[in-house]
């Protein structure tokens, strides 16, 4: 970022808007958003780095999110030992065919002749795959799925610490990435947008329906955590004292240094990304990704390999979104495939880069922070505001019937705000340069 | 002086058309608390309301966050959708010692989460229903059905626990296939049921979400003609929707043997709210517990709530039923022992767990008829 | 250096490329004529392929390169210019010059994090040479302006100037000179035959202006119908009845040719 | 004297609130009179052009059509008045067919357009074998033709044409510029902006050589082309 | 060997619903692909508009049901109809007036637009909601059946029946006139050619003495219809709820874009397309083929490709393989 008065300025007021809910509402309130802005300016700062940088429209946030917060299960739960020994290997083995197949049929594609013999080769070999797995990996999965299902029926993982997750996690999402890149980069502007949602979609059919994997519907909670939980910290003599001595609560106390221990840790990651983001966009590679982003067919003229510089860049931005997504999980203690919605993982997320600014790396962050900023505080502004108008109302159907529906007011301001805040800055609150 | 409790249910979201009559409910309990002017020595109760959304657990937490350490509150109803109550009572709850009861989160995970004794719902688990769903269809000779539930923790649960006992017992399931709430369309699921078929189809779904979708298009198909159909699906309305065509459909529903029911109804219509969606009961119990126990405790805190909660729900005591928790007030006030009957029959196992009985019905010239209680 | 062979390139049922053959000469600077639609734009993306041939091949130095990627040729040495400018338009007009140099070690993300020192320097080279070429280009005062917001004729000089930020072999330039200047014209004609002498480009020149093919071109190609209709010197080509029929007519802008004269 | 047709006084402006493009530029052209600007790159040139056209705000000056101030007209409003205009770039509709290209150039036409479309094609015969094909498709110099064609549909009373002949080969060049010097004499003002200039201002009964957005000559056609300064600086000799 | 009860199933099962959800998906995609293509942006606001158009309709037919009329057989929400098309296009012009406008003339990226479209959607959303509520709405009435399961089988005396619902055929056949009428429109009248020339270059329209403002207008007030129409016979058919309606956004997008985004042809495919896929790809061939096959053959399994877990999956995964091997949809849509 240029250190320019007004970007100092709009992060300053950020920054006071929390100070704001700190001191009027309450001070972890502040913290717990704090906290999530911080993951959302991460994964905005993944899709900035495909849009922003190489003009790739990639709707499919949800999904790479949530494979990143699948990691944090395969990682960090304890494995369930009876479902390995039920089905443990005839799940892999039916993984392996399943892959062994598609690899098979991939290199047939390629090796042999176009023709019918071809295309009658493939089915045979795609369908002879899906048969042994299925003879393999059906009754392996209910196998897995009968042993105690309202509590585990899954396979466990692998009980590592939890921040391991999150490089994990974006690395699963790098390998969905480079999958989904592979078949649908050719695509073009709003092609590519419904393609990648329809895999993001995809995803999340797995996840939700694939229980044996990480229990599906049915959710894992109680993940491990990087930072003691707040119950345990109000134990603990330093956290006591340290009550005391401010002369808070002792719950909101513990409460506070645990979420400074995520905001901290968090930081940590976000600032390292941001280095990392910033020194490459200002570097030649940000200039033939801006090259590319511009002028596809000039790039190519000009020597630039664009298909391996959009799968490069759509990878990278992929796992930042799904470190991002690992994070997140972490920080709710919780996987449930069922919250994966595009409008929230996907579309907000959008609106943060849109908002913030696309193609400035502290755009995306601002945008992360104003954007969940609202997404959050929305809601007792839309009551507020239904009250104020009802206020003058006689009492009666319409004022019970308004009062009533102000929790969509919720929605409501979040579209004013948003239309207000573009209106005054159609490029973004931080534009590119 | 006032005391705040929290309603936190997704009004926007999946669910939001069931939310806004749960709410209704639960403030209809804290309404007839504060009108009594029995509570805690005439102090009053003011609901907060804020969206779980029901899907986003981070917008759940930083609203549970903010009634709890800014508004003020000492107890929540809610949240309703598992995912984002699993995120409240670990991330927000637990931290700040705050009580809650959901009036719907019925997955059988919750009954073993570590929660310090602060997470009650008055929805009894899944697992129960199943076997209870199990034994009514074996008991009429029905041997074979398809079954549809509803793509979440919930309604995979029950399907679970169902095909577990029914398979057991000596039944056959044709097939078990999820539907997706909120989507409009379900002639693809009717397509696959109708070709599975069965003597009839179990439907573990929402009566105003998909599950209603389900049994509208599998009667206009003439895919099934009978229906057994979970706790999520009864109510008034969908006898409404579907008309004769529902006649001898069967179904289980939590209820007690008593009028307990029943006076939730009337009373709740006399005040204007709707009693007959999906989970207005347990609402207004998940509420009235709450107040009842800060009345048991003697004061308005967390702690005291969290620790009297168990005490008014259960035996011993005078049992109190919808629309007399004046009554309770009092008796509480008195150092009295009550035992809270509600709407629902409630009986709480321990933290994380209702008992409580099912109503077996079958639906009989367009009303629900009680065939039995289990 | 470039043999063309029976190249055939069809949209749907028509034929834009018909079988041309043609060969260009290494170190020559080969003008390529002939009427709006016969085809030379298409030949030019079929070459650098932009285009995929129907059928026929095209070989440099005896290698067959068709169907090879554009930034694959590129980095054998083919360039190109577009007849429709394409600009980076949101990147300002030096930085549109200096993404061009291949093999920049700042193009690789490991040294752009961690070996700036190296990357630096050698961008002060790059951001050298494009100011040079900037100013040969008389737009240097337009540096530092965004390539979307500069004159049309601007933005062909451009197009021109990117093909002076690296060391090219073959050049292909696709009507440089339509909308330029003619005082500029010339000092870019005085550029091409400088860098064909001192750096030994071949050039390939669509163009319209017979003044300027005449003032540099070797060899001239008029195609026609995706045919090659003639080939042969400037001179030999106006003689030919067909030519004349076909592209060049006998109207206004012979005769002010004629009465103007070469300078 | 009376004041010409259509007239440009004093313009000064430029993009959006960006610098000042053109200062104090002064264009006109007189009915059935050829007007020729001619200019470095980047002079202004399409600029002043758009700026007659009502495609920029001016901070000074007027337009006047007929002696009316136009000045604050929209752009469709002055196609309204019969100025007909082909820019430099981006001058067709590049998914539609050449005949519907033409078709939407003589959209505020009520009348039968079957007549003016012949012409055109007889005009530019390869647009008649392309007429069903996107103009997004075609060559860059039968662009250029389905652009001057489009503007011609309109029946315009004024022309105004920035660059019609880059790209064109010489016998289209040819024909296009006979064909304007026929529209000119039916008393149709043309102002028209060239880098083929010699052969344009030879056709020219006024030329104007602007640079950075300034007259700096301005003289009948054959007077500037016999300029030598004009020639060696801005003709290429 | 039971053909025809099997053709029944099918038709009962597979075709009848899928000819009608198609029909329904085609023309919001044709609301989504007309804006795409002449104002160029995808517009998220367009489900919550469809329920905008709907809810005013369903307000009005409870009025009309109050005051008495009635419209014989035929849902009496038709008469309405009119009304919730013309708020629609009220509601989307000053929407324009209001919202958009401002970002056409500042020129923004079509990204900027679509995040505009969704601040749009956040509030129609809420307008939505305040004003009918979020619950279910049924206000279909007059009769329910063409025939029914039942008649049909008293009818022909066939094993297997088939229904066919008032709002099935109502949805068709208005379907098919609203997109001959569409397609009459733009191909054919001036102001429809003028849009597609606007949609192309839009400052070469204004030269043309196109009236960008009128363009920009009509194209709203199709859309509107389209919208309205579409919700209203959506809703008839299956029943009003806003949050299916929003949930409607991803089958008419996917619809728009496998057919080709701005290409009204392929919007009306596109929408076939997807409903077939959700239907077919997932159906049990097990009670078809135990028509088909002697009994000895009859099917143990239910012959399915893809469980219907995977239903929004598979339509999904098709669009994606259809894109592959034609990347601009399957009418060689536009791209921004
Ligand atoms: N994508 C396409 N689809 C169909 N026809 C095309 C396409 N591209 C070019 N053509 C046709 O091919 C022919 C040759 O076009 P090309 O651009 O090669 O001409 P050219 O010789 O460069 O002409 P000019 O001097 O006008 O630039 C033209 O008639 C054109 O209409
Ligand atoms: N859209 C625009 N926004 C901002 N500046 C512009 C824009 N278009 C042109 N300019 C600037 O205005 C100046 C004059 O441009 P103009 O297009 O009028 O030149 P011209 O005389 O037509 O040149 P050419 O012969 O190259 O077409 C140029 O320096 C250019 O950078
Ligand atoms: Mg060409
Ligand atoms: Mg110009």
């Amino acid at each position: 970022m240029s250190v320019n008065p007004r970007n100092i300025l709009l992060f300053g007021l950020m920054g006071m808007a929390l100070l704001l809910v700190a001191v009027l509402q309450s001070p972890t309130l502040a913290l717990t958003i704090l906290n999530m802005s911080l993951i959302s300016a991460i994964m905005a700062l993944g899709v900035n780095m495909q849009w922003g940088y190489a003009g790739l429209f990639n709707v499919g946030i949800m999904g790479f999110t949530a494979v990143g917060g699948l990691a944090v299960v395969l990682v960090a739960q304890p494995p369930v030992p009876e479902a390995w020994r039920a089905g443990g290997f005839g799940t892999l083995f039916g993984l392996l065919i399943g892959v062994g197949t598609v690899m098979a049929a991939v290199a047939l594609w390629r090796r042999m002749a176009p023709g019918r013999g071809r295309a009658l080769a493939l089915v045979a070999v795609l369908v002879a795959g899906f048969a042994l797995n299925r003879y393999f990996f059906v009754p392996a999965v209910d196998a897995i799925e009968a042993v105690d299902p309202a509590t585990t029926g899954y396979l466990g993982g692998l009980g590592l610490p939890v921040v391991l997750a999150w490089p994990v996690g974006a690395v699963f999402a790098a390998a969905a990435a480079w999958l989904v890149g592979k078949v649908s980069l050719g695509l073009r502007s709003d092609y590519l947008a419904i393609a990648t949602l329809g895999i993001s979609e995809i995803i999340i059919a797995v996840m939700k329906n694939e229980s044996w994997l990480a229990r599906g519907v049915k959710n894992v909670s109680g993940l491990p955590r990087p930072v003691p939980q707040p119950v345990d910290m109000q134990a603990a003599p330093w956290v006591q004292s340290l009550a005391d001595g401010l002369g808070w609560s002792l719950a909101q106390t513990a409460s506070i240094v645990v979420m400074l221990g995520y905001a901290g840790l968090f930081t940590l990651v976000l600032g390292g990304l941001i280095w990392l983001a910033e020194k490459a966009l200002n570097s030649p590679w940000g200039r033939m990704m801006r090259a590319i982003r511009d002028n596809e067919t000039a790039a190519r003229a000009m020597g630039k390999d664009v298909t391996r510089r959009h799968l490069t860049i759509f990878v990278l931005g992929s796992a930042v979104c799904g470190l991002g997504g690992a994070m997140m999980v972490t920080l709710d203690g919780q996987l449930n495939p069922g919250t994966y919605e595009p409008l929230r993982f996907t579309f907000l997320v959008w609106v943060m880069v849109i908002v913030g600014g696309s193609g400035n790396n502290w755009g995306a962050v601002l945008g992360g922070f104003v954007v969940w900023f609202l997404w959050v505080q929305v809601e007792p502004a839309g009551r507020f505001v239904m009250e104020l108008v009802t206020a003058g109302m006689a009492e009666g159907d319409l004022k019970t019937h308004l009062l009533n529906s102000a929790a969509h007011m919720r929605l409501l301001t979040m579209g004013v705000a948003m239309l207000l805040v573009l209106r005054f800055s159609p490029r973004g609150l931080i534009p590119e340069r | 002086q006032e005391v705040k409790f929290g309603v936190i249910l997704g009004f926007t979201g999946p669910i939001e058309s069931l939310t806004p009559h749960m709410a209704d409910s639960a403030e209809l309990a804290f309404k007839e608390i504060s009108d009594s002017g029995l509570f805690l020595d005439g102090q009053t109760i003011t609901p907060v309301r804020a969206d779980s959304t029901c899907v986003d657990s981070s917008a759940a937490t930083a609203a549970a966050e903010r009634l709890i350490t800014s508004d003020g509150i000492v107890g929540i109803m809610g949240p309703d959708c598992s995912g984002v109550t699993m995120a409240v009572l670990q991330n927000v709850a637990m931290a700040n010692g705050v009580p809650l009861i959901s009036p719907s989160a019925t997955s059988p995970g919750f009954t073993t989460t570590e929660s310090n004794g602060l997470f009650f719902r008055t929805a009894p688990s899944d697992a129960r229903q199943g076997a209870v769903m199990a034994d009514v269809l074996m008991e009429r000779g029905i041997t074979s059905v398809a079954v549809t539930y509803t793509n979440n923790d919930y309604g995979k649960g029950l399907s679970d626990a169902f095909a577990e006992s029914y398979a057991a017992a000596g039944g056959s399931i044709t097939i078990n296939a999820p539907h997706e709430d909120g989507k409009g369309d379900y002639s693809a699921e009717v397509g696959a049921l109708a070709s599975a078929g069965g003597d009839l189809l179990v439907v573990f779904g929402y009566s105003d979400q998909g599950g209603a979708g389900i049994m509208i298009n599998a009667i206009e198909s003439g895919a099934f003609d009978t229906f057994a159909m979970g706790d999520g699906m009864y109510s008034d309305a969908l006898l409404e929707t579907i008309g004769s065509d529902l006649n001898g459909t069967i179904g289980t529903v939590p209820w007690s043997e008593g009028e307990g029911t029943e006076a939730f109804a009337a009373f709740a219509t006399e005040n204007g709210v709707n009693a007959e969606s999906s989970y207005t009961r347990e609402s207004y119990d998940a509420a009235a517990l709450l107040a009842l126990a800060a009345q048991a405790a003697g004061e308005a805190t967390s702690a005291g709530i969290a620790a009297n909660i168990l005490n008014v729900a259960n035996a011993p005591g005078e049992p109190i039923m919808p629309g007399e928790l004046a009554k309770g007030l009092e008796i509480l006030a008195a150092g009295g022992e009550i035992d809270y009957v509600g709407a629902t029959n409630v009986e709480l196992i321990g933290p994380g767990e209702a008992a409580g009985t099912y109503r077996e019905y079958i639906v009989e010239d367009g009303a629900f008829t009680t065939v039995s209680f289990r | 250096m470039i043999r063309v062979e029976n190249l055939h390139k069809h949209f749907g049922g028509f034929h834009a490329v018909d079988g041309a053959t043609l060969d260009i000469a290494p170190g020559s600077i080969t003008g390529l004529i002939g009427p709006n639609g016969a085809g030379k734009t298409t030949l030019f993306n079929v070459i650098a392929g932009v285009l995929k041939p129907t059928s026929g091949r095209v070989l440099m130095e005896g290698e067959d390169i068709s169907g090879l990627p554009p930034h694959a040729l590129f980095h054998r040495g083919l360039l190109r210019t577009f007849q429709i400018a394409h600009e980076f338009h949101s990147m300002t007009v030096r930085e549109n010059l200096m993404m061009v140099p291949p093999r920049q070690a700042g193009e690789d993300l490991w040294n752009a994090w961690f070996h700036r020192g190296r990357v630096a320097e050698e961008d002060r080279q790059i951001h050298a040479r494009a100011d040079e070429v900037l100013e040969f280009l008389t737009i240097d005062h337009i540096a530092d302006e965004k390539a979307g917001q500069i004159s049309g004729g601007q933005k062909k000089l451009l197009e021109l100037g990117r093909t002076m930020m690296t060391d090219a072999r073959i050049v292909f330039l696709d009507e440089v000179g339509a909308g330029v200047n003619r005082t500029l014209l010339n000092t870019i004609a005085d550029a091409i035959l400088r860098l064909n002498r001192e750096r030994g480009y071949t050039f390939v020149v669509i163009e319209h202006d017979m003044d300027f093919i005449g003032r540099i071109c070797g060899p001239v190609i008029c195609m026609a119908e995706g045919k090659v209709l003639a080939q042969g010197t400037l001179e030999d080509i106006k003689a030919n009845e067909q030519v004349i029929e076909a592209y060049l007519g006998t109207g206004l802008k012979n005769q002010t040719n004629k009465e103007v004269g070469h300078v | 004297m009376s004041e010409p047709v259509l007239i440009g006084e004093g313009m000064t402006g430029g993009y959006g609130t960006g610098a000042d493009i053109l200062h104090d530029c002064t264009i006109a052209v007189d009915a059935g009179e050829i007007a020729v600007i001619v200019g470095p790159n980047g002079a202004g040139k399409s600029t002043a052009m758009k700026a007659v056209f009502g495609m920029l705000t001016l901070r000074a000056g007027s337009v006047r059509l007929n002696g009316q101030d136009i000045s604050g007209l929209s752009p469709q409003a002055r196609v309204g008045r019969g100025m007909g205009f082909v820019p430099q770039t981006n001058n067709i509709f590049p998914s539609m067919s050449v005949a519907e290209n033409l078709e939407m150039g003589a959209f505020i036409r009520r009348d039968d357009i079957r007549q003016t479309m012949e012409q055109i094609y007889t005009l530019f015969p390869i647009l008649r074998d392309k007429r069903h094909q996107a103009a997004g498709e075609l060559s860059g110099g039968q662009r250029q033709q389905v652009a001057v064609g489009r503007a011609l549909m309109t029946k315009p009373s004024v022309l105004m044409l920035d660059e019609p002949t880059a790209g064109v080969s010489p016998i289209v060049m040819d024909e296009l510029f006979d064909r304007i010097i026929e529209v000119a004499r039916t008393g149709i003002p043309i102002l028209m902006v060239e880098q083929n200039a010699r052969q344009a201002l030879a056709i020219a009964d006024k030329g104007y050589v602007l640079v950075q957005g300034a007259n700096r000559f301005t003289d009948t056609g054959a007077a500037l082309l016999a300029n030598p300064e004009v020639r060696n600086s801005f003709l290429g000799g | 060997m039971d053909i025809l009860n099997a053709l029944i199933t099918l038709a009962n099962f597979v075709l009848f619903p899928a000819i009608t959800y198609g029909s329904q998906l085609a023309l919001g995609a044709l609301g989504v692909t007309l804006i795409y293509g002449i104002l160029r942006f995808s517009n998220f606001a367009h489900g919550d508009t469809m329920a905008f158009g709907t809810m005013v309709t369903i307000l009005i037919t409870w009025a009309l049901q109050g005051a008495g009329v009635s419209f014989g057989v035929l849902p009496t929400a038709l008469l309405a109809l009119p009304v919730g098309i013309a708020a629609t296009v009220v509601y989307l012009l000053v929407t324009d007036r209001v919202v958009y406008r401002f970002y056409r003339r500042q020129k923004v990226k079509p990204v900027v637009l679509v995040m505009v479209s969704l601040g749009v959607m956040f509030i129609t959303n809420g307008v939505v909601r305040l004003i009918i509520g979020p619950g279910d709405q049924r206000f279909d009435d007059g009769a329910r059946f063409i025939f029914s399961v039942s008649q049909f089988r008293a009818y022909t005396g066939m094993e297997e029946g088939l229904a066919l619902r008032t709002t099935q055929g109502l949805t068709v056949i208005t379907a098919l006139i609203v997109m001959a009428a569409l397609f009459w429109f733009l191909n054919r009248t001036r102001t429809g050619k003028s849009m597609r020339a606007y949609s192309d270059n839009e400052d070469l329209a204004l030269l043309s003495g196109i009236n960008p403002d009128r363009v920009v207008q009509v194209t709203w007030i199709l859309a509107a219809t389209l919208a309205a129409v579409a919700g209203v016979l959506y809703g008839l058919d299956k029943g009003f709820r806003p949050f299916t309606y929003f949930q409607l956004l991803l089958p008419i997008f996917a619809a728009a874009i496998v057919g080709g985004l701005g290409s009204p042809m392929g919007a009306i495919a596109g929408g076939y397309v997807i409903a077939f896929a959700e239907m077919g790809i997932t159906y049990a061939w097990k009670r078809v083929l135990t028509h088909l096959l002697p009994d000895s053959l009859a099917p143990e399994g239910l012959v399915q490709l893809m469980s219907v877990d995977y239903k929004f999956a598979v339509s999904f995964a098709l669009l994606v393989v259809v894109l592959i091997f034609r990347p601009t949809g399957l009418f060689r849509g536009r791209s921004v």
